[in-house]
């Protein structure tokens, strides 16, 4: 499992994550939510190694993973679907979900392994087009992209960064059972979204952050229930 | 105003980076050479040249120009390898009144429009390049000669030179080939050359270009099959060298051979293969002459004055490795000497023989001939 | 013209572009593919060739002498790649000075080491012959230089189509975080395919120092017709530099018969008609650089 | 503020027009030669840094507008007409040849240019009858600006001063106003800047060909100097120094490219002249500026600065850094 | 009388039917919303309009002038402004000069070259209101890159609005903004004059129905129904291709 202790991280010399400490359990899904510029994805980009934390301490299945270089973590299996897409422009769809490609040695005996087949089943447009370059695809279809390259590396952990974006209410949807069949296999996921109600849907666990801090921690239903917070922190 | 034992100051423009390297650095050799010989001295006073690069390009020249006169105070200039740059620098020349003693440009104009009572060759010029060996290999080697040269000034008078006297001595320029300078592959021209079946080839080619020349022209199976002459640039060291056993039978005139038998050239080449270890080139001797030249002239005048020097200039005679030589008044350009040569193979390394004149005594005219065809 | 010399002439400019193509391919990688502007890329062929001459000189014998330059050339590839191209990427024009002063260097290096004199190469003994081709004498050792072109055509088609190589490395160009973020060890492929190009831009060096001739000088020459042939062919392709390798050969061979006096510019004039027409190149994965 | 953004220019200025008081002959030659390079440079400093257009190719216009007053001044000796002659000439050429090219980008741009010289260099240097082909011609036009001919070095240099000042001035009005903020909008992004309304290929087009005509200019000038022009000053070899002087002094600034000149012309002459491992040393130099002082020699200059001047300054200067500047620095100095 | 027509639109990209005859008329002052699958051809549509993409049939025409077939840059001269899907800003920029281009793009003043930008008051008042109505003033001098993404879809929106357009394309702008933000933009479009007619492509549903006059639903490239809200959200089909269980709503 995850698991972040006070973790400070900074951009050049602004100090945006102040001291962050959560963990996300086997098997379990925690949502991240809160405002834009809150640091949400600054955490996630601080857990895959893109924006290494200053100080703190990052651990995965307690071997330490801050400092390490992205592809180390990685190779740790934990997956990213980085928020945006940032879909490879200049290779094929086929190719985006090829290259990353993990043979399932790694993952876990008797957990699903993922594979074009498996990719192509669950997303079958991709399939359809996959000798167009990943940037004629339309915005929806990128992020399937994105969520579907992230799965060709066949994660323990997987990061989403608001993976709904630009998604149809039923793809939505249909995202929303991936991950909790994607529970179901035993990974473990990090959320991050804007959909409340997605987030509050697929979740167990719900952080609220603001200005780089965790400032409200429960289960989806005790936010459902506290107006306060959502009204406050997520503007609901 | 020559105090006793005050310094002379020579400047030297040369080309020491680029393709023209090798002749820079040979002439360089020589004129160390000749200064090294001499106690570093001409009469009682001390010479220093101040060697700059002009990176064979006029506007580059025309800078050093100016830090070797306004800053460096020269005394007198040496140099250029490019006739351009001699163009570029003739009218300041002209201004400032100081004498280029030239090393190796061989444009011809230099000796005509362009001439200058303060600039004198003692290297060759193109026309003299061209015009010697054509009379005997039209009578020895055949009437239909295929000529061959880079497409740029010195090409085209070297060319020039060859066809009418070729032309003269009752041969036939049966196809006129213009590759550009610095040409890599000479493939196209070779397979002419098999479909045009001339008696001989005559090329005009400087430095790397002739190198790939004689060496492609062996790959091609050429060399054996048509006799390969050529201008005296063939007959070097410079090229022959590197070329190896390919530049094996190569016939032409030249100005000089390390093989000259004169007493000057004995004791030369002796000398200079005592401090570089390697048979000298003509570039090696235009270097050591320009130096000798300076010095004879320092003396005679016995100031560095140009109103003097250039009186001197005008008609000094030197005995040089490659004889008893004199500048031709009229042209401030060398007579020279030119001996018939051939590349033979000995003991694994290419050595120019001498078969005999050329031409003797042989002046550039004073003015342009009229062209032929 | 006889057809048999038109063939004979079609013949050196298919050899000529062959030719042309061993010494791009190197580029084509390191430009075309990884988008790293290398002003050093004729630096590389001098190191090629001036070691192998001393090699031979030392007689350690053609070939051996080709796989040792071969691999020292490599080497200076990697150290140049880890230490100072590293820190330029996505950055074109910090590339461009960085290369060009390192050529500047190497260029330098050479001359002080092995002096300005030009120097040659010999032909491999066992290749220095030439064929009888209907009458015309033909080279052997330039039908070997075709054979190795054909042989570096197949290698980069193999990389760029039947391995993930070609793919990840334009994944990099595109976003070299998001990759390794994929678990992709970007650095290692980065300088290990730097290295083929730089070992492939020695190798043409070697090969091509017989004809091509060495000496300091040569190597912005060489520099300047690669770049030629991967832009005409378009960056990001082998296909591009061998197509563009091939036209150039042809035409400038061709030209030099049939335009005689436009021979200085030729090859310009190809460039600037196909890139007109196309301007991405022939077959360029669109602007890059 | 206002004092601090005037300061430096004046003293700029101060400096320029007292050098020759301080220089040898040799040295007021030498930094004319500089100033018109630098005008060149900056010439060239704008395509690239402001509108990201990379040039391999500039000095064919640099070359035209030398070889116009060359040939021209053979015929008609008055300097107002040939230096604006080889300026519009150069302009134009810049243009028509701009609207075929403008289109490729990148390498693409960068060959393309490269072969558009080469070009024009094989041109000049084929049409010997004309030109003097390889050998070049000297140039017969006289520098007179109404008041008696100008031959002094002295009379000389100030002219260059002059027009090097007017150009620095002009050039920087022309990145700070609403068309030079377009280009460089272009620069950063064609496809939003077409959303947002802009015609993308205008813009282009007319800071290219301002671009050769400022080259032109300057080429202009550099015959008047060494009073002789040959095929070299079209060389695409020529163009790579000027692309290197601009990346050499700094790129996305104005000033950049002017001091990338200087250091450049400079310091190749002397080194040269001390020894013959100079392109050694050029090279050394030349990583040396890439590894640590990432953008350029400017860039290494403002951090000394900063470091020697008083702190309270530190917020106004700062916004000169090709980082923050992007030429934008009126609005925010 | 319909300010802004598309006529039997197709367009194809080698191959691949993206839009089939697609007509679509929007009144002046109206809040037209698009909705559809992914990869139904909403994006397409919006390029096809502005010019961004040549279309391969049919013609676009805004105040009875056809403007398909004209360059991109045209559209705006038109009035007629877009935002992007994907954010597509100068990111090496401030925020503000990133206005200050938006606002000069249709200003006659946009080909000056002999006085510096900033002495065009009015440009530089526009970017100020700008930046202060959207709550961007304490980040004006921030390089967009370092923005975070939400508000980077922000500047996208404020970007189309600068050049005071009367025909507002918006492509997804809520996506990737936080609730909080989406009320605000949401509401920011509410209050616009009706004097902008809008054309907004979005998939939040509360956005949609807070906003929308009419609905078009795309669907493979076709217009698949057309009308007001109601009928829209009362559609079964819809609901089945488009809405899907709405299960979310009551997680
Ligand atoms: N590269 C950067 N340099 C400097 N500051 C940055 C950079 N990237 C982000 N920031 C700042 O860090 C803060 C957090 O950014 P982050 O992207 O983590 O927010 P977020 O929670 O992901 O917001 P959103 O929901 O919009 O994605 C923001 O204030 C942003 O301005
Ligand atoms: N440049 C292109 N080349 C080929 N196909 C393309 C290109 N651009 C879009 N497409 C295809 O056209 C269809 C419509 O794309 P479009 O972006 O318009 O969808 P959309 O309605 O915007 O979807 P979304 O809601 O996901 O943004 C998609 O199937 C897409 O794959
Ligand atoms: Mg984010
Ligand atoms: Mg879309």
């Amino acid at each position: 499992m995850l698991k972040l202790e006070d973790v400070h991280t900074y951009y050049g010399y602004s100090h945006i994550l102040q001291g962050l400490s959560f963990s996300v359990p086997k098997g379990k899904c925690v949502a991240l939510l809160g405002r834009n510029g809150a640091g949400k994805t600054t955490t996630i980009h601080s857990i895959a190694g893109l924006t290494p934390p200053r100080t703190g301490r990052i651990s995965y299945l307690d071997k330490p993973i801050s400092g390490l270089p992205p592809y180390k973590i990685a190779r740790h299996g934990i997956g990213l679907v980085p928020q945006g897409r940032r879909i490879f422009p200049s290779l094929t769809i086929r190719e985006n979900l090829t290259v990353p490609a993990k043979d399932s040695r790694q993952t876990e005996a008797g957990q699903k392994k993922w594979d074009l087949e498996a990719v192509f089943e669950l997303f079958p447009v991709l399939k359809e087009r996959e000798q167009n370059m990943g940037t004629q695809l339309s915005g929806g279809q990128q992020q399937m992209l994105a969520i579907g390259r992230a799965l060709m590396t066949n994660p323990q952990c997987i990061l989403m960064d608001e993976p709904s974006e630009g998604l149809a209410p039923v793809i939505i949807e249909q995202v929303g059972e991936i991950i909790t069949r994607l529970k179901d296999t035993g990974l473990s996921i990090l959320l991050v979204e804007q959909n409340f109600y997605l987030a509050c849907g697929a979740a167990d666990h719900v952080l609220v952050m603001s200005k780089g801090q965790i400032v409200w921690q429960g289960s989806p239903t005790e936010l459902l229930a506290n107006e306060e917070i959502q009204h406050q922190y997520l503007g609901v | 105003s020559s105090g006793e034992g005050e310094p002379i100051k020579i400047g030297a423009i040369l080309s020491f980076s680029g393709n023209f390297a090798p002749l820079s650095e040979s002439i360089k050799a020589g004129m160390e050479l000749y200064f090294e010989q001499n106690g570093n001295k001409i009469g009682n006073r001390p010479v220093t040249v101040k060697y700059e690069d002009d990176e064979a390009n006029p506007q580059v020249a025309l800078r050093k120009y100016r830090q070797l006169v306004d800053s460096e105070k020269v005394d007198l200039l040496v140099g250029p390898i490019s006739s351009s740059v001699v163009y570029a620098l003739r009218d300041v020349i002209e201004k400032d009144k100081i004498v280029l003693i030239v090393a190796n440009a061989a444009a011809n104009d230099i000796s005509w429009d362009k001439k200058s009572d303060y600039i004198y060759r003692v290297s060759i010029s193109n026309w003299q390049d061209g015009t010697p060996g054509a009379a005997y290999i039209a009578n020895n080697i055949g009437k239909k000669a295929y000529v061959l040269a880079p497409d740029y000034p010195a090409g085209h008078e070297t060319i020039e030179a060859f066809k009418a006297a070729f032309v003269a001595a009752g041969g036939e320029i049966v196809k006129e080939a213009w590759p550009k300078l610095g040409n890599n592959d000479y493939a196209t021209y070779l397979t002419d050359i098999q479909q045009t079946k001339p008696d001989l080839v005559f090329p005009f080619l400087a430095g790397t270009d002739a190198i790939r020349f004689v060496q492609q022209y062996e790959q091609f199976g050429l060399k054996g099959k048509i006799p390969l002459t050529g201008t005296q640039e063939f007959l070097d060291p410079l090229v022959t060298d590197p070329a190896g056993q390919a530049a094996e039978g190569i016939i032409g005139a030249t100005m000089y051979t390390a093989a000259l038998d004169n007493a000057t050239n004995k004791a030369f080449v002796e000398a200079f293969t005592k401090k570089y270890g390697k048979t000298p080139n003509y570039f090696n001797v235009q270097g050591y002459d320009s130096a000798q030249v300076i010095a004879k002239a320092v003396e005679k005048a016995g100031s560095v004055k140009s109103e003097d020097l250039t009186k001197v200039l005008k008609d000094i005679a030197f005995s040089s490795p490659r004889g008893e030589l004199a500048m031709d008044p009229m042209t401030h350009n060398l007579t020279l000497d030119m001996y018939l040569a051939k590349n033979v193979w000995k003991d694994g390394k290419i050595v120019q023989e001498i078969m005999g004149d050329a031409m003797k005594g042989l002046k550039i005219p004073e003015t342009p001939p009229a062209k032929s065809k | 013209m006889a057809t048999s010399i038109l063939f004979m002439h079609i013949l050196n400019g298919l050899a000529y572009g062959m030719l042309l193509f061993m010494i791009a391919a190197g580029l084509s990688i390191i430009f075309g593919l990884m988008n790293i502007v290398n002003l050093a890329h004729g630096a590389f062929y001098l190191g090629g060739v001036y070691i192998a001459y001393s090699l031979v000189q030392q007689n350690l014998g053609f070939w051996l002498a080709m796989i040792a330059s071969i691999v020292l050339v490599a080497g200076l590839g990697v150290l140049m790649e880890r230490f100072l191209l590293e820190r330029v990427y996505g950055k074109e024009l910090e590339q461009v000075l960085l290369t060009f002063g390192l050529s500047f260097i190497f260029a330098d290096l050479v001359k002080w080491i092995w002096g300005t004199s030009p120097l040659a190469l010999p032909v491999p003994s066992s290749l220095d012959v030439s064929l009888d081709m209907g009458g015309t004498m033909f080279p052997a050792y330039r039908l070997f230089v075709i054979l190795v072109g054909c042989l570096l055509a197949v290698l980069l088609w193999y990389m760029e189509n039947k391995t993930r190589i070609g793919a990840i490395i334009r994944a990099g160009v595109d976003d070299r975080q998001m990759l390794s973020a994929l678990g992709i060890n970007i650095k290692v492929v980065f300088t290990s395919i730097f290295a083929v190009g730089a070992a492939l831009a020695g190798l043409s060096g070697v090969l091509g120092g017989p004809i091509m001739g060495m000496y300091v000088g040569i190597d912005s020459e060489i520099l300047v017709s690669s770049l030629v042939i991967v832009v005409v062919g378009g960056l990001g392709t082998w296909k591009g530099a061998f197509i563009g390798a091939i036209l150039v050969g042809l035409v400038d061979t061709l030209g030099r018969v049939w335009f005689p006096s436009l021979t200085m510019a030729m090859v310009f004039v190809i460039m600037i008609i196909v890139l007109l027409i196309k301007p991405n190149g022939l077959f360029g994965r669109g602007a890059h650089a | 503020m206002r004092a601090n953004i005037w300061r430096t220019p004046t003293l700029f200025i101060a400096i320029l027009l007292l050098l020759p008081l301080i220089l040898t002959n040799y040295g007021v030659k030498l930094t004319s030669e500089v100033l018109i390079m630098a005008i060149f440079v900056m010439s060239l400093g704008l395509i690239i840094g402001f509108a990201g257009l990379v040039s391999l190719g500039h000095a064919a216009f640099f070359g035209l507008g030398a070889y116009v007053v060359a040939l021209l001044g053979t015929h008609l000796d008055n300097t107002y007409v040939l230096i604006i002659a080889a300026a519009v000439i150069s302009g134009i050429v810049a243009f028509v040849s701009g609207l075929l090219f403008i289109r490729s980008s990148g390498a693409y741009f960068l060959m393309i240019t490269l072969a558009f010289g080469q070009m024009l260099f094989a041109i000049f240097y084929k049409m010997e009858s004309v030109t003097g082909g390889a050998d070049g011609m000297a140039v017969s036009a006289s520098l007179n600006l109404g008041f008696g001919a100008i031959e002094s070095r002295v009379g000389f240099y100030y002219l260059v001063t002059i027009a090097f000042l007017v150009s620095y001035y002009l050039l920087r009005v022309f990145i700070s106003s609403p068309l030079g903020k377009g280009v460089r909008g272009i620069k950063e992004n064609e496809s939003r800047m077409t959303a947002l309304g802009y015609n993308i290929r205008h813009y282009k087009l007319i800071v290219y060909s301002l671009s050769g005509m400022l080259a032109g200019f300057a080429g202009a000038l550099y015959a008047y100097f060494n009073q002789y022009v040959s095929p070299d000053l079209l060389h695409w070899m020529f163009s790579g120094q000027a692309l290197i002087m601009v990346i050499v002094g700094g790129v996305g600034t104005l000033v950049g490219p002017a001091i990338g000149a200087g250091f450049f012309v400079i310091l190749q002459s002397y080194i040269s002249s001390y020894t013959d491992r100079w392109p050694m040393i050029m090279g050394v130099i030349f990583v040396a500026i890439v590894l640590y002082g990432r953008g350029g020699i400017l860039q290494i200059a403002m951090l000394l600065w900063n470091k020697l001047r008083p702190k309270r300054h530190k917020e106004e200067e700062t916004p000169i850094l090709p980082k923050e500047g992007n030429g934008f620095e009126s609005v925010k100095g | 009388m319909s300010l802004l027509k598309v006529e039997h639109l197709s367009k194809s990209f080698k191959g691949l039917q993206v839009l089939r005859d697609v007509s679509l008329e929007v009144r002046e002052g109206e809040r037209h919303v698009i909705i559809g699958p992914n990869g139904a051809g909403k994006t397409t549509l919006f390029n096809c309009m502005t010019g961004t993409l040549p279309i391969n049939e049919g013609k676009v025409v805004v105040n009875g002038q056809q403007i398909s077939g004209l360059p991109a840059y045209t559209a705006v001269r038109m009035g007629m402004s877009r935002t992007f899907q994907k954010n597509n800003l100068f990111g090496e920029l401030s925020v503000e000069e990133n206005i200050h281009l938006a606002v000069t793009a249709c200003k006659p003043y946009r080909f000056h070259f002999l006085k510096p930008a900033s002495k065009y008051a009015e440009m530089l008042a526009e970017t100020q209101e700008l930046l202060a109505q959207w709550g961007l003033w304490e980040r004006r001098s921030r390089i967009v890159s370092e923005l975070s993404y939400g508000e980077q879809r922000l500047l996208e929106v404020i970007l189309a609005l600068a050049s005071k357009p009367n025909i507002l394309l918006l492509d997804e702008p809520t996506s990737g903004m936080s609730p909080a933000e989406t009320v605000q933009t949401t509401m920011l479009i509410q209050s616009m004059p009706r004097s902008i007619t809008l054309l907004v492509i979005e998939h939040d549903m509360e956005v949609v129905f807070s906003i929308a006059d009419r609905i078009t639903v795309l669907h493979h490239g076709e217009v698949f129904l057309s009308g007001s809200p109601d009928e829209i959200s009362g559609d079964a089909r819809v609901k089945e291709i488009y809405f899907g269980g709405g299960t979310l709503k009551h997680a």
